[in-house]
């Protein structure tokens, strides 16, 4: 398998690779944490689309209609196919952080005899790793319904500290949301501790798998969560489309998040009653050529194989690993062994702030992401402004890591460290 | 032309001249289905008598592919056991995701198979299907009862 | 300039008319009040971004998130000009269904002392023309607050009545929420009186101008509303991106609705202060791709000029309307003049349901909607199951109606009416 | 090489020895402003004594251009008037919003021109603006005292 996967190959799958960068450089792209390129193949499908198929589904009576709706459709089946769920659990939202949002509103929408009311008393538990699209809608949540929001702390290394489980997912917890991967620091989080404990004392697990679903296979009924969201952006998809899933018997019981057209069984002036899931949860002509879009690119995902996708970010992530412990006035932060973390490394320079390498590097063509990454709080717990963070993915090889190391060394030339 | 394999004859026929379409005063159990997409509504009588289907009867408005197949369910089961009338239930269902590819059981179907056709119409299905799972509706809550 | 606008000239600009419809026949594209065809220049605007700008706009310190944050606020500046407001008052959501909504939550958000905080008593005002969209979003809200749901019924020709203004806009009134045109009957809604009503009143004004916006030059200035939303994909724009317009003083008053990354000014585990407007309103990676599409779809049409539109479609509308009064068993739905009324028509057959209209209308290439246009109690006040509608846009011209109206003579003969 | 105009030598000598970067005690008004895309902090003091400038001092993390533009506005505004103070601050936005084609004038922003180059690196006009906005803010809080 592994000799299949040639990152030069796949690379020209990519047009953006065609990209003269500052300098005259190629684009050397570490910044697919934030945003991934996409390929040939998702551009073609949303085209198509576009050129030969678009209509309004579930609507109209007309060819058109029809081929969009199958269409739209056929991209749910392969969406669910993904995560190895069915597919009436599977939602069109616009990106992670709408389908974070979209379970907090709707958990704050039920009635108070519902599962998933909160009320003063209750507890809600995220990390010190969560990146803000799952710490404040939870923070908002809390503070409308008066419940309270704890977390888990994190350890020197980035790793989540679950020695204290049974205290903070207490019996009162009603909703666990993690990230199953920090977009900073590369920890993956052990789920199986935390599920089992959530699901003991009755509360559901909502997990972030926008850093996780891109880059390794994810089976929900195996890692026996609740809820998952992720961005198609961020697993070579176009902006604008995001993954909410849920179990289905939830989302039968769930209130909706938006409202509008197409999301109803039936309509008067003062009253609304909700069509099935996923209707319930997509109101309004949905984003139907992002979804086309964001099942192809799950298919090319499919056809390198996750476990392939997987295996190749490890080793590149070694190789990187190993280059950066040999640097001087250089710091990783987060987990330094290549054990239970993804293809994410941020670090920090003695004397140059994240901002300015960023901009040194970029000079040489190479693309990363510096600052707080949207996880504030946990640069505060780790006494940082911010970091510089490189992120691996299927285009990336060798070539790229070596091209960062050298950019890194030209910094420390620039500003004289 | 596309159009004749989806309004067969049959079909027209079943949507100018209904069956059983007038509610009859004795049942079993009575549901109100919508078809919230176009909005076709019907309400539909079952009479389940000792594991039979006794009577079936609706009142609705809806297209002519509804309207002909509420029409077409209501008469055919009447006098089935519900055994026999929820099999076949699924038999249409099976036949409407046929996407074209089967033409239906006529000694189970009877007059359905003219809805055939439907199965290559992905928007039109559930008009199809309404009357039929207001059918299957109606008598599981019948033997619920 | 009439003779510059040549609808079967601009078709060329639309790749789909290439398509073969049912039965051999030509696409005859009459449901842009659906969603609206995109012509070559919005998608290669789009795909333009991907193949050479594309990363994640406010973050990254890279010449690619440098270039995408600049086509990204560009395209902020192209939206502002084309309904003359400020560009830090137009919000990129995902479709004109989430700007209402945001509005709906933002209030339902509000602190008890806020301006926009309802409780017991307090009045929303809407109308019977609504479409679901902005209905429900305005039921909830009630729902939540106890607010009261108030509305404008319709006279039989499908007009407002406004007779009864003073009593249906309250001194209680705290929003009125109205569709600038109808979806379903193509009246346009006369705005001066009800803003100047609701304004007196201290009332904020909504305006649903998903039918307007894509059809005639909308100046938010002169309108005097205080929020406006429309989708992008009925105004030649890509799916998923829709706007929110907002003055800017409210929209710095508001809460935000959706909350997560970009958005904040500060975070720490149990606290986030907002970002000023529009980021506090842009929660997430937006949708940049569609935005960018979005901006090329309005300079489209600027470019076509919005007054040769709107005079266009009433041209064609005339025209239309002519063949329809000829007609035997087919009843026009809605204003039968050209006055105060967009492009839509919708239209009901002696003895044939609408669905079956549509259905023998695709045989002939004739792409309409039917149904009840997810605007369900407009069409139970008109004692309908439902219309058939045909919507025109800047593609269509004399042909494609007489292909509409040669369309419905043989649905008469098909169902022998 | 692009790097050169964004990092001229005045900067990095601002960033390695930066001025007047410990607050002083007196002050009117003290501001704390942040730079939410990149987590930069800074607590800039103002102390203006009638309608003059009296001191400007700071503490506070970011990059070697925030450092830099605060040290630069914090050590040029001190014995400016305010609306002196103030027209400056404006002449050097305007230089940041000029996308690189303008030099900015030394007789107004003295070491400021330096940070000309940064207007061609829209990531980083805020960075350079940080220090000059909290200035602004500060000593408008100082008139309203
Ligand atoms: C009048 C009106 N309002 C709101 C909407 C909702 O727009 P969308 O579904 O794009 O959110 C539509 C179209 O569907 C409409 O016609
Ligand atoms: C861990 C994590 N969660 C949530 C998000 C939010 O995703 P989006 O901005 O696409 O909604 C991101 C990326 O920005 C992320 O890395």
């Amino acid at each position: 398998m592994k000799q299949m996967f040639t990152p030069a190959k796949i690379k020209e799958d990519f047009p953006i690779f065609k990209k003269v960068m500052r300098g005259g450089n190629r684009l050397v792209y570490l910044d697919s944490g934030a945003t991934s390129q996409k390929p040939f193949a998702v551009l073609d499908a949303e085209r198509d689309f576009y050129e030969n198929h678009n209509a309004a589904v579930h609507r109209g009576a007309h060819l058109l209609a029809e081929e969009a709706s199958l269409a739209y459709e056929g991209a749910r089946e392969v969406l669910a196919e993904f995560i190895n769920a069915q597919s009436d659990e599977v939602i069109f939202t616009k990106s992670a952080t709408e389908s974070i949002n979209a379970i907090a509103y709707s958990f704050g929408n039920s009635l108070p005899n519902s599962r998933f009311a909160l009320k003063p008393g209750d507890r809600i538990v995220v990390s010190e790793l969560e990146h803000h699209a799952n710490l404040i809608p939870w923070q908002q949540l809390a503070k409308r319904t008066g419940a309270e929001l704890v977390w888990f702390s994190i350890d020197d290394d980035g790793r989540l500290d679950l020695s204290d489980i049974k205290n903070v997912i207490s019996e009162t917890t009603k909703i666990v949301a993690i990230t199953h991967q920090s977009n900073v620091l590369g920890t993956i989080v052990p789920l199986d501790s935390i599920v089992d404990r959530a699901h003991a004392v009755g509360a559901v697990v909502v997990l972030d798998a926008c850093q996780s679903a891109p880059h390794f296979a994810i089976d929900v009924k195996t890692l026996g969560i609740d809820f998952l969201a992720f961005s198609g952006h961020k697993a070579l998809g176009p902006t604008g489309v995001g993954i909410l899933w849920g179990r289905a018997q939830y989302l039968n019981e769930m209130e909706p998040f938006l409202t509008g057209g197409s999301m109803i069984e039936s309509v008067t002036m003062t009253e609304a009653k909700w069509a099935p899931a996923p209707k319930k949860f997509e109101a309004g002509v949905p984003n139907m050529a992002q979804a086309i879009g964001l099942a192809a690119a799950v298919k090319y995902l499919t056809k390198l194989g996750m476990n392939n996708v997987a295996q190749h970010e490890r080793e590149l992530t070694a190789y990187a690993l190993d280059k950066f412990a040999a640097l001087q006035g250089v710091k990783v932060i987060g987990p330094k062994d290549n054990v239970n973390r993804g293809s994410v490394i941020s670090f920090t320079m003695d004397g140059i702030h994240p901002h300015d390498v960023g901009q040194v590097l970029d000079q040489y063509g190479v693309a990363v992401r510096t600052g707080h990454h949207c996880a504030w709080p946990l640069m505060k717990k780790l006494g940082l402004v911010g970091t510089t963070r490189a992120s691996f993915y299927i285009y990336n090889d060798e070539a790229d890591v070596d091209a960062l190391i050298a950019s890194i060394g030209e910094a420390q030339k620039y500003f004289k460290v | 032309m596309e159009l004749d394999s989806l309004y067969q004859e049959v079909i027209l026929d079943h949507y100018k001249n209904p069956l059983r379409k007038k509610l009859e005063p004795n049942y079993s159990a009575q549901v109100h289905h919508v078809n919230p997409s176009c909005g076709d509504e019907i309400t539909l009588n079952v009479d389940v008598v000792e594991g039979k289907v006794k009577s079936v009867s609706w009142e609705g408005v809806g297209c002519s592919i509804s309207q002909a197949s509420t029409s077409i369910v209501s008469d055919l089961m009447i006098g089935k056991s519900v055994d026999d009338a929820l099999s076949t239930v699924d038999a249409f269902s099976k036949l409407m995701s046929s996407k074209g590819t089967e033409a239906g059981d006529e000694n189970i179907l009877e007059d359905g198979v003219a809805l055939a056709g439907v199965s290559k119409f992905p928007a039109r299905i559930k008009c199809a299907l309404l009357g039929w799972m207001a059918f299957k509706d109606a008598t599981l809550q019948s033997l619920n009862k």
